[in-house]
């Protein structure tokens, strides 16, 4: 019981936490089979990626600032992958009538 | 933890008498309003002046069948209305009435406030797939489309505002506007503020979503009774709280001479919403293209002019 | 007496935000209707932020919301309704290849917490100065800043003209 | 010369958008249009034609109508039912009956110009309301006047 009662601030949940996402996300990486479905995927592996960032630096590191600048740049990063990848999926879209990753197998020459 | 339990509940009773008197006055306002600028008097029966009508509307409302269309998905048609509500009821905290009175003092309210407005279009978003149906799923779809062309401006407007307080608070907002409100420095950016939260409300002149000649009813087609009501307690709140950030950010908050803070910061809301109305009862609606080039042409350059030249203002 | 309660409520409040991060990721990769992942994602990234604000800081959970649930899930939304042509193709069955995050992302886990072992807890959450962010970001960190807010541009400008290439070609 | 044409139509664009606004502003304050029926209700014109009444002799107060059915044979709906007799004494037929299927007038007023007697009249109730037809098919003018038989 006196476990549960630190458990939200704790080092180790947040850890298995992202790594949960980390793992989530990676199946679905592995299984949809749609761009976009993908592109979902990315985005929970990502935030796994983010919070083992956060966490580390909130309890690790002295000043956790230099951790929550570098989350934000995730965040940033993420935000501008997500837009070429959709750039893509709807630029396949228009020119094969699908985004099943199976049909779009052609692409390989 | 330093708050104490009895605090949250009273701020969750005062929030939710709030959302729910507001919008019992605001219905009652809007048909007010809608009568006398067409020649009619509006709700003249029930009370005085027709004030109980909402009051009769919602019990009748309350009291009605809530339908679930058969090939609806039952689970998101549920939720929709909830996931409208919530975040709307939870950008009341950061408001503040007047230098005390206020639920929760928030160093970056105004970002809370914006982040939680975006969650109320998730809201629409599901509530037009869910009913899985045409007009319900265009309406959603068209939220959606909008929030691009409106929330860009929105944004640069407040940051233009952040930029001359240097603060997130809205407090501190409010606050730095003791002397002079910002609506006296930046007259455009108020403008563009006020037709932005136009769109971001849904109210017409910019209805798209529900876009009554056109999508029946749009994303709330196939809401009945509490569903419904829900929805149009979510839009009433959003105006509330759109007018609330108006206040703040333009029009110095609780400031003003004579009558203490709260009057102030609440006469200010209602004239922003009245404004609102004055809107709604006065312009045709635009078509949703005419919209997002309006948006893209004319509001998102206007703000960033006015962003650029504050900034070389204020660095000088 | 009231303090107990509001622990419990916080407890629970944090279980939520758990069940939101876990669940939402779950449905997000294994629902077959695309707008249900779609949801399961907002869900989880909402309870992100959730965790980031018990972490101790409220900005990176406002700015999680706003640009994820903001600009990204409505990107994504976008991306589901211009896309859609007839159902979703779903996920494939789970086969032997299913085991590839598991073992990897147990692996991770197993040396992440061994190299956990020496180190002792410097820090805890609920204290931080958030206002020194922006002072950072326009001081030390103002390269990758500028840098990151150029990728921005360039990415949106990109992706616009993918997105138009067919159009111009047809 | 392209942005000094589009500046100019924003500018003017915001101000006829204000003379929107001054106009409902100005219905405001201007009287409504609308009457609170039931509350108060329009005056009548003078020439409203509401269904045709019975007119009573101010004498006696019995009906005016002298039976003699030209209204009946006038009407073009040929909704007017009229009998009459003499009363004992009498000289002239009073009418016993007189009923207007409602459902069937026109509400022409031809029966009203071709009373010799004057004694039909439009009445001025507009607002008649049932629950069924039948309460119009037959209604009886004679009620609420007097009778010598």
């Amino acid at each position: 019981m006196e476990f549960l009662a630190t458990l939200p601030n704790n080092l180790l949940l947040y850890v298995v936490v992202a790594h949960a996402l980390f793992a989530i996300g990676l199946y679905g990486m592995l299984f949809r089979r749609n761009l976009i479905g993908f592109l979902i995927s990315l985005e929970l592996l990502l935030q796994g990626v983010g919070i083992n960032i956060m966490a580390f630096g909130t309890y690790l590191v002295p000043d956790p600032i230099q951790a929550r600048i570098t989350t934000l740049f995730i965040i940033g990063i993420a935000a501008a992958e997500a837009a070429v990848f959709l750039g893509i999926a709807v630029a396949v879209f228009r020119n094969y009538q699908t985004i099943g990753v199976d049909e779009l197998s052609k692409l390989k020459g | 933890m330093n708050i104490s339990l009895l605090g949250i509940v009273g701020y969750l009773v005062g929030i939710a008498a709030l959302v729910g008197l507001n919008a019992v006055i605001l219905v009652w306002l809007e048909r007010k309003v809608a009568g006398h600028m067409q020649f009619r008097l509006g709700p003249m029966e029930v009370g005085p002046h027709g004030i109980l009508q909402t009051l009769a509307d919602g019990i009748k409302l309350v009291s009605k069948q809530l339908v679930i269309p058969d090939e609806a998905d039952k689970p998101l048609f549920l939720l929709a209305p909830i996931v409208s509500l919530v975040p709307i009821f939870a950008a009341m905290v950061p408001l503040p009435f007047s230098e005390t009175v206020q639920a929760w003092e928030l160093n970056i309210g105004l970002l809370l406030i914006i982040a939680l407005g975006l969650l109320n279009t998730l809201g629409i978003l599901l509530a037009g797939w869910g009913s899985n149906n045409k007009y319900a799923l265009l309406g959603g779809a068209r939220a959606v489309a909008q929030i691009l062309a409106y929330k860009i401006p929105l944004l640069i407007c407040v940051m233009t505002i952040i930029m001359m307080t240097g603060s997130f608070s809205l407090r501190d907002i409010a606050i730095a506007q003791k002397d002079t409100w910002n609506v006296l420095y930046q007259p455009i950016l108020f403008i563009v503020y006020i037709i932005t939260v136009t769109l971001e409300t849904n109210r017409s002149p910019f209805d798209f979503s529900e876009a009554e000649s056109e999508l029946v009813a749009g994303f709330h087609t196939e809401y009945s009774g509490m569903g419904f009501s829900l929805f149009f307690l979510a839009e009433y709140s959003y105006m509330f709280i759109a007018a609330g950030l108006a206040t703040v950010l333009f029009l110095g908050g609780w400031h003003g001479p004579w009558l203490p803070g709260v009057a102030w910061t609440l006469i200010k809301i209602y004239s922003i919403i009245f404004l609102m109305m004055w809107f709604r009862w006065t312009f045709p609606r635009v078509r949703i293209d005419q919209m997002l080039s309006f948006g893209w042409k004319i509001l998102l350059p206007l703000s960033l002019i006015n962003f650029i030249i504050t900034a070389g203002v204020l660095a000088l | 007496m009231f303090d107990t309660v509001i622990h419990d409520v916080y407890y629970l409040s944090f279980a939520m935000i758990l069940v939101l991060v876990l669940g939402g990721g779950i449905i997000a990769v294994t629902s077959k209707s695309l707008i249900y992942c779609f949801f399961g994602l907002v869900s989880s990234l909402l309870g992100v932020a959730g965790l980031y604000y018990n972490l101790g800081s409220p900005l990176v959970a406002v700015m999680q919301i706003m640009i994820y649930i903001g600009a990204v899930c409505v990107a994504i939304a976008f991306g589901i309704s211009l896309t859609r042509k007839t159902e979703d193709e779903g996920v494939k069955p789970p086969d032997i290849k299913a085991a590839i995050p598991v073992v990897l992302v147990t692996a991770m886990l197993g040396s992440t917490l061994k190299g956990l072992e020496g180190r002792h807890i410097v820090a805890s959450a609920h204290k931080a100065d958030e206002s020194l962010i922006g002072w950072m970001l326009l001081k030390e960190y103002l390269l990758p800043f500028e840098i990151i807010s150029i990728l921005l541009t360039v990415a949106v400008i990109g992706a616009v003209t993918i997105a138009l290439i067919n159009r111009r070609i047809g | 010369m392209m942005d000094c044409c589009y500046i100019k139509e924003v500018v003017k664009g915001f101000f006829s958008l204000c003379t929107g606004m001054r106009v409902t502003m100005g219905n405001v304050f201007t009287r409504p249009a609308t009457i609170q029926w039931p509350r108060k209700a329009a005056p009548l014109p003078d020439r409203f034609r509401g269904h045709i009444m019975m007119l009573a002799n101010d004498k006696t107060g019995y009906p005016k109508c002298i039976a003699c059915t030209s209204c009946a044979r006038n009407c073009p709906s040929q909704c007017i039912t009229v009998t009459g007799k003499k009363p004992e004494g009498e000289k002239k037929k009073v009418a016993d009956r007189f009923e207007l299927d409602f459902t069937k007038c026109s509400l022409c007023g031809l029966c009203v110009e071709i009373c010799p007697v004057g004694a039909l009249d439009f009445s001025r109730d507009y607002a008649m309301a049932s629950y069924t037809r039948n309460d119009f098919a037959a209604m009886d003018l004679l009620q609420g006047l007097g009778s010598p038989f």
